[in-house]
């Protein structure tokens, strides 16, 4: 069979209201049904003739799914949120910034405009091997392309590869890891609320899929306690292009200070493994210590301890290095920065 | 230090309409959508196409069987390398017959020699069908061996990219073959140490003493620079649609050039020219690569013959990467030796380009030309090779070779600069051509030699609204911060000569100016026919230009490419518009008497000098028609090219009918040349930079248009800093295929990724070898954007940090980390 | 549906990637299936063992109490290789079955274990033990056609009693002997594509196609093994071959057993002087 | 190879699906290999598709009600260039990464190469044609176009013009650096950003001054 792409195959489009009957469809049409939220990504993988889903269900007309909503212990995001709603919202932009802070920098405004939150945080990997459609271990198959003799994997993962090299791109994922916000998913078996840590899952695990989404599954919406409300934030999101990039890392902090100390942290990278990781390990390092450039410098030290460069990809080592040292030291601005 | 924003540059000082803004005749249609690219047409039972690329990256078809194709419903053709005519032989204006290379590029063909090439093409009711069709094709490929990278297939038993060889081979009398050259396992060691290795060349000259030229060196630098492949990426793909009629077949498609694409098509047809119509009023980019149109463009036209029904091809973006061109990327090595002063004593260059499969760009050779001019080196050897690769074709784009040239001596020369502790601007304005400069290889014993030159007063100027002594003075680093300036020379060849200029006075008194020039946004199209205006002295708003579809009566064009159309077109349109007056004085002599030096033409007018009798413009035209001969064009001036003759007796007897060839002297090449001047700030701890501020100074002549002159000034900047900072070609070496298919892998800047407040500016001296002083722009400022922010860098990091551009920052942060360069300094595609 | 799975290779062609998951299922079956059969026909079909010739009492008498069968070594090899066997199966296919866990690491491991111990069974069974034992000889198959003709009602000699390894036994090894290999083999070549301590990993080693036939290769013999392992743990567990079984873990087997089925003069054991005191050295 | 749905999924799906807000839109896109090819590509035949009903839309573009009979899979920007005729959006990349198909869907820009039509009923559409007054008047940012000679080959105008609209509908006084991030989701290739950003700039004067009087 010749392979064609760039002409989107024919569907069927089921549009509904609820998450009731959205659940019905799914059970309905269990793996021939493909959820699309904003469709940022899926359409890439449907104008490509990779994927073929009988069915598509779109989300964006179920009203419960969107909205940003205050509630008794912090703010509740419906899954179906544009990011541009996220990043405009004066609740979170006043207590939650760092959530605001990663969905600007995700790709465009346009893409923002539509782009869902639960979609960001859903995204499946942009390794360029797997979304060539060549039959990878994340597609199913019995090889990674991008780790081989001459793999390019300039964009790949440095941390917890296992067979699959792939990276998970989302911004807004590990500063809502940083948050210590939690998932809600609707199961075919009852709702489930999940750390967000625990929404990811990484190839050695399941090579197929980014998070615990099976078909029938649905993310509801993400809920943030107000445990780090007015933190202090911090997000850098590293990319080549100063617009509509996937970050080749990024770091994401919420840290709450006592005096100079650091009394509690949290802290979470991406774009270093095919989850986001949450640097647990760093957290404990780091508490009670103080909020200084050296505290830093050691805190980057420990987070890339254990990392495996590829051929093209030993810069993320450093990179993550200093962008978890800067999360937690600070970074020194130039005097003329403007 | 984001400098003030230039002051409002005031041009054409003893002209109306030369040197000022105004909105030119497209504008209109284009900012409310009614302009019509070709994939805007529609027409009556219009089918589609879509083809079948190849996923080999080299092989042939073993085994094809459409049946289960054409058996669909709503499947009308298929296309296949078997349906394409035999390329004709062409025929040049001197009567020289080209015989047709039949080892050059087909639109489709059953032996691909790069992943994505066309094998065929469906034609059906709708892209849903013809997707389907593509779908049940069952294809098979032998697989053959393939080659990437230039200097692998150059190995003593590195693969060869075609069956016939690796480079072509220029024969007397007759086409370029394929043949093959490698080179010796000796040749080979330098690249143990990252150097380019330099084995037998395919061409070379030299002039000068280089040994006595390195022998008085204070200073000799070898560097290896290896550029990238970038993709031309119009905005636009290559789409078109055909449709024919009573014989004739019409194409809207996309080109650069009006009249100069239907020779191509012709060609690519095997048909007379006279049977092609094409319609190409808006072509959404070029930047080279659609200069005279696309072989891809009868894809379609042949389709719609064996359908018998109109046929629209789409292209989409990823085919457009494969089949859009692309800048050959070079991997080159440069030798130079510099005195104390910094004035360069000798320079030794090798350049290899990475050519793809098929017909030879022109990017090798240029890179020397435009070297010994532009840093004007005593004596020079250049040496090159052209080396066929399986991968897409490469075609010239903006500043074609010249560009590599000098992205891959300016690093060279920032290096030398600071070894010899001396002033960055310092050393490229002594080594800056001035006046009648020198270039090339001599031939009979003399150099060649440019029209005029003034790139150190363009330094001069730049230096001081760049505020540069002030800025390499300030603090370098802060925090996690350093800044660094870098400044490059830049130039480009920026003119032909001896083409047609036509318009006519109608009876109405509007001037219909017939324009041959391709509208892809420079704004040529219209500008250099504001020179006919000047000369008869007509408002503006009495001019229409008519461009765009070659049934349109258009005389003979200069290809828009290559900077030429200013500088050619405004002659040949300074020519006509001579030729207009005289006929109008002639006019008015016939009329009132007395002879034509009596009379004068102005405001519309033409009247006899110190007042009396006079004509309307209106009124001469209708005595033109009334005189008939050459007034009204039923005699057409004899030195005109024999396409611009149809077009006049076309248009004979609609008014008077003005219309001449510009032979006008010239002594010398036209080029011109852009003092650039970039800032960035990087981040030591990230590597990330930002360029933080740009100024461009362009030596382009008289200025025209200012603002479309500012547009490709900085535009074209821009596509020179993108090589700088980002874009590149991806493959994967086992599977030879391009993994880095979409924008965010081959990453065209953004408008973030360029300062908000660029600034240019324009010196507006004549050149004197051209009636108005103008010369082109469009790919002069490439080199000089893509220098200056590589220098910037080299300024801020130090001379240890890259040896290829693009320059990121995982480049930036390992080497910075190592504390030696880090980058692959060799190997193409990274 | 096909037992295979394919892809469509970047060069555009088609190559198995693996088998189909359906075959574990068609595995389990099989081997499930085959004790059911068994085990309806040793309960109404099957009738009473009779054997031609065997241990005269004389002889019997003068046998070790305990006849001695698998040496410490081969006990010690069959265990761990029965380990790594029910950890390779285990990773290998609890996963395709929907239980997720992080089985790479554990399968290449348990896949080391057991190449390293079939390397030592080679070896050890090529030198230091009665090679030829395992492999069916000219009276197995004789007295295999013996038994089938009398199950057939049909006139036959007696079949003798067995040597060492009952036929069943020995076919049972010459089947786990080829889809152990089979899976070793590409399952070493596997590890190419995985990442381990050995050696770079390189997928490249050899072509998508023959990389598609080692995939279906491993997976069609790991399948085959679940089939091979439930056979085995069921005749394991078999109340009449419990006595061997025991002795796959103490090593010997009682006098009584050794007379009752097998044949010392296919099976020689070592007389010893005093029968009621321990065990020659079996191996 | 092809998902063609049979008719009776579609009936039975439609049947037990039957609550009133519980589907938008049920039947398939349905086009394959069919007949129902010929239906879409002559869309001047609407009213006498057999297609099944609800693939007939109404659309607001540009302040009108438009009729189209759209396909499942189909693009708003396919739409409006193929069966609206509206050919001013264009398909640089049809991948949301170049925004020359930028519109405005009630009020904010979106790539519309990346919105199924069928999702945008009861949603305002605006595309470059609908900008300029019925009168010839151009929009404020047009108009700065023109004064400025904004853009070269101009194939991502359209683009740029909407994303700035939708910008400065709640940017109005954006500075240059904010009102280049506004239009970063769009991308000229002949890197005419300079120009394009003066001309937007302009653009963004004149809408005030429009707006003040």
């Amino acid at each position: 069979m010749a392979v064609i792409r760039d002409i989107m195959p024919a569907f069927q489009l089921l549009q509904p209201g609820t998450v009731a009957d959205a659940q019905k469809l799914l059970a309905q049409h269990d793996a021939d049904a493909w959820i699309m939220a904003g469709g940022m990504d899926s359409f890439d993988w449907l104008k490509d003739r990779i994927k073929r889903p009988k069915v598509l269900v779109d989300l964006s007309g179920i009203e419960e799914l969107r909205g940003i909503r205050a509630t008794a212990d912090g703010v509740e995001i419906g899954a179906m949120t544009r990011l541009s709603e996220v990043v405009g919202h004066p609740l979170i932009k006043e207590k939650y910034g760092l959530l605001a802070q990663a969905a600007e920098l995700v790709a465009s405004p346009q893409i923002r405009n539509q782009g869902t939150l639960g979609g960001n945080v859903s995204q499946d990997a942009r390794c360029w091997y797997y979304r060539a459609g060549w039959p990878c271990y994340r597609a199913g198959g019995n090889i990674c392309y991008a780790d081989t003799p001459v793999g390019r994997n300039r964009e790949h993962a440095i941390l917890h590869a296992e067979r699959c090299v792939a990276v998970n791109p989302s911004d807004t994922a590990p500063a809502l890891i940083a948050l210590d916000a939690k998932f809600v998913v609707q199961t075919p078996k009852g709702r489930q609320v999940m750390d967000a840590e625990h929404y990811f899952v990484g190839p050695e695990i399941d090579i197929t899929r980014m998070n615990i989404l099976r078909p029938g599954f649905l993310l509801m919406a993400i809920q943030i306690p107000s445990t780090w409300a007015g933190a202090q934030f911090y997000f850098e999101k590293m990319r080549d292009r100063n617009v509509w990039d996937f970050p080749l890392l990024n770091v994401a902090s919420a840290m709450k200070l006592s005096r100079s100390n650091i009394q509690d942290i949290r802290i979470a990278v991406n774009a270093a493994a095919a989850r986001p990781l949450r640097l647990k390990a760093v957290e404990d390092a780091v508490r009670g210590r103080e909020c200084s450039p050296a505290t830093g410098e050691a805190a980057g030290k420990l987070a890339v301890q254990g990392a495996v460069p590829l051929q093209f990809n030993a810069y993320k080592i450093p990179l993550m290095r200093n962008l978890v040292k800067r999360a937690i030291g600070g970074v020194q601005e130039a005097a003329w920065a403007s | 230090m984001p400098s003030p924003k230039s002051e409002m540059q005031k041009f054409g000082a003893k002209y109306k309409l030369i040197g000022k803004d105004y909105p030119t005749p497209d504008l209109y249609a284009k900012v409310t959508g009614k302009s019509k690219y070709a994939e805007d047409f529609r027409v009556d039972g219009m089918l589609f196409c879509k083809l079948l690329l190849s996923p080999v990256p080299h092989g042939r078809v073993k085994h094809l069987d459409l049946s289960k194709a054409l058996a669909m419903p709503g499947v009308k053709a298929i296309l296949t390398q078997d349906d394409l005519p035999a390329p004709a032989d062409s025929v040049t204006d001197l009567g020289v017959t080209i015989k047709a290379n039949t080892q050059g590029e087909k639109a489709l063909t059953m032996e691909p020699l790069y992943q994505g090439e066309p094998i065929l093409a469906v034609a059906a009711v709708d892209e849903w069908t013809a997707a389907e069709a593509i779908e049940k094709i069952d294809i098979e490929f032998e697989h053959l061996p393939f080659a990437l990278d230039p200097l692998e297939t150059l190995r003593p038993r590195g693969p060869n990219p075609r069956v016939e060889g690796n480079v072509w081979v220029e024969e007397e009398n007759s086409p370029p073959r394929v043949g093959v050259l490698k080179w010796k396992e000796e040749d080979f060691a330098p690249a143990k140490y990252g150097q380019l290795p330099m084995g037998k060349p395919q061409e070379e000259w030299s002039y000068g003493d280089l040994d006595a030229g390195f022998k008085n060196a204070a200073l000799v630098l070898d560097e290896t620079f290896v550029t990238p492949d970038t993709s031309h990426q119009t905005l636009e793909p290559r789409t078109a649609l055909a449709y024919w009629q009573n014989g004739k077949v019409f194409l809207h498609m996309g080109t650069q050039s009006t009249v100069q694409t239907l020779a191509g098509l012709g060609r690519w047809l095997n048909m007379d020219r006279s049977q092609i119509v094409l319609i190409s009023e808006y072509t959404g980019g070029g930047f080279g690569s659609k200069a005279t149109g696309y072989i891809f463009a009868i894809i379609p036209a042949l389709l719609a013959k064996k359908a018998n029904a109109p046929v629209m091809m789409r292209i989409s973006r990823e085919e457009e990467h494969f089949i859009g061109r692309a800048r050959p990327g070079f991997q080159g090595r440069i030798k130079a030796g510099f005195a104390k002063d910094g004035r360069i004593t000798a320079v030794d260059m090798y350049a290899i380009g990475n050519n793809g499969p098929y017909d030879e760009a022109g990017d090798v050779g240029a890179s020397g030309e435009i070297v010994s001019l532009l840093y004007q080196p005593p004596a020079m050897r250049w040496r090159g090779v052209t080396v066929l690769t399986n991968t897409p074709p490469r075609g010239p784009q903006s500043a074609p070779g010249g560009m590599q040239g000098i992205v891959m001596m300016e690093p060279i020369l920032a290096k030398a600069a600071r070894q010899l502790s001396l002033d960055h601007v310092a050393i490229h304005r002594i080594n800056s051509p001035e006046g009648k400069a020198e270039w090339g290889p001599a031939s009979n014993g003399k150099r060649a030699h440019a029209t005029s030159a003034f790139l150190k007063e363009a330094f001069d100027r730049g230096a001081e609204q760049f505020r540069w002594k002030e800025r390499v003075a300030q603090p370098k680093r802060s925090g996690s911060k350093v800044r660094g300036v870098g400044v490059s020379s830049s130039c480009f060849f920026a003119g032909s000569v001896g083409y047609d200029g036509l318009f006519v006075i109608r009876p109405d008194g509007r001037i219909a100016i017939q324009s041959g020039i391709g509208n892809l946004g420079t704004e040529s199209l219209s500008d250099v026919h504001r020179v006919v205006a000047e000369v008869l002295g007509v408002p503006w708003e009495k001019c229409d230009v008519i461009w765009g579809n070659t049934s349109k009566n258009l005389p003979w064009t200069c290809v828009s490419g290559g900077s030429q159309t200013t500088h050619a077109m405004t002659r040949a349109a300074h020519a006509a518009a001579m030729d207009g007056k005289q006929k109008l004085q002639e006019i008015a002599a016939k009329t009132f008497g007395g002879t034509p030096e009596q009379y004068e033409v102005g405001n519309e007018k033409v009247f006899r000098k110190g007042g009396g009798r006079s004509l309307t413009l209106a009124q001469a035209a209708q005595r033109a028609i009334q005189l008939g001969g050459k007034y009204d064009g039923h005699e057409p001036p004899p030195d005109v090219n024999k396409y611009t003759k149809t077009s006049i007796a076309a248009l004979a007897g609609q008014g008077l009918v003005a219309a001449a060839k510009d032979k006008y002297p010239h002594d010398g090449q036209s080029f011109s040349y852009v003092a650039s001047f970039a800032e960035v700030e990087v981040d030591l701890e990230t590597g990330k930079y930002f360029l933080t501020d740009y100024l461009a100074v362009a030596d382009v002549g008289t200025v025209i248009h200012p603002k479309a002159l500012s547009g490709q000034v900085l535009g074209r900047s821009i596509l020179g800093m993108g090589h700088a900072m980002g874009q590149k070609w991806v493959f994967d070496p086992q599977y030879g295929h391009t993994i880095s298919r979409r924008f965010y892998h081959t990453k065209p800047p953004t408008i973030l990724d360029v300062p908000t407040g660029m600034q240019w500016a324009a010196l507006d001296i004549p050149d004197p070898e051209t009636p108005v002083g103008a010369r082109g722009i469009g790919e002069p400022p490439v080199g000089g954007g893509c220098g200056a922010v590589l220098n910037a860098l080299s300024d801020a990091l130090g001379d240890e940090v890259f040896r290829r551009a693009p320059v990121n920052l995982d480049t930036i942060l390992t080497s910075l980390e190592a504390g030696r360069p880090m980058q692959e300094p060799l190997t193409a595609f990274i | 549906m096909g037992i295979l799975e394919w892809a469509i290779s970047p060069l555009g062609q088609n190559v198995p990637i693996h088998i189909a998951w359906f075959l574990i299922w068609v595995a389990v079956i099989a081997g499930m299936a085959f004790l059911v059969v068994h085990a309806v026909y040793m309960r109404y079909f099957a009738g009473e063992k009779e054997f031609a010739g065997g241990a005269t009492p004389a002889q019997a008498a003068q046998l070790p109490k305990r006849v001695p069968r698998h040496s410490l070594a081969a006990r010690l090899f069959h265990w761990i290789m029965a380990a790594a066997m029910f950890t390779l199966l285990f990773t290998a296919f609890l996963p395709r079955v929907g239980v997720q866990f992080d089985w790479v690491t554990y399968h290449w491991i348990a896949g080391v274990v057991l190449t390293l111990s079939i390397l030592f069974h080679i070896v050890h069974a090529t030198f230091y033990m009665d090679f030829w034992s395992i492999w069916p000889d000219r009276a197995d198959l004789e007295d295999a056609r013996r038994r089938v003709q009398r199950f057939l009602g049909r006139t036959a000699a007696l079949p003798r009693k067995f040597a060492k390894y009952p036929l069943e036994n020995k076919l049972y090894h010459g089947a786990i002997l080829l889809t152990g290999l089979a899976v070793v083999v590409t399952g070493v070549c596997m590890m190419w594509r995985v990442r381990t301590l050995f050696f770079p990993r390189n997928p490249y080693l050899f072509s998508d196609l023959t990389w598609g036939l080692m995939y279906v290769l491993h997976g069609l013999a790991g399948v085959s093994l679940i089939t091979l392992v439930i056979v085995h743990v069921y005749f394991a567990v078999r109340p009449e071959k419990l006595p061997i079984t025991a002795s796959m873990i103490v090593g010997s087997m009682s006098r009584e057993f050794y007379v009752q089925e097998h044949d010392p003069q296919r099976w020689v054991v070592e007389p010893v002087l005093d029968p009621e005191q321990g065990m020659a050295d079996g191996d | 190879m092809k998902e063609e749905i049979p008719p009776s999924e579609r009936e039975a799906t439609s049947l037990r699906l039957s609550r009133r807000n519980f589907i938008k839109g049920v039947i398939g896109g349905g086009v394959a290999a069919s007949s129902a090819h010929y239906l879409f590509r002559a869309s001047s035949l609407l009213g006498e598709s057999s297609a099944p009903g609800d693939r007939l839309l109404t659309l607001n573009v540009n302040g009108q009600l438009r009729r189209a009979d759209v396909m499942k899979q189909e693009t708003l920007a396919w739409t409006l260039r193929y069966k609206l005729g509206l050919t001013g959006t264009k398909l640089g990349c049809d991948r949301a990464e170049c925004g020359a198909c930028t519109v405005l869907i009630d009020d904010v820009p979106h790539y519309s190469c990346s919105v199924l039509t069928h999702t945008v009923r009861n949603k305002k559409v605006v595309t470059i044609e609908g900008l300029a007054n019925p009168d010839g008047t151009l929009h404020p940012v047009q108009q700065g176009v023109i004064d400025e000679q904004g853009f070269q080959c101009a194939f991502c105008m359209s683009g740029f013009i909407l994303s700035a609209v939708g910008y400065l509908k709640t940017h109005p006084n954006p500075t240059r650096a904010e009102l280049a991030h506004g239009l970063s989701g769009n991308l000229c290739r002949c890197q005419d950003y300079d120009k394009i950003l003066t001309a937007m700039m302009r653009g963004a004067e004149n809408l005030r001054k429009v707006s003040r009087a």
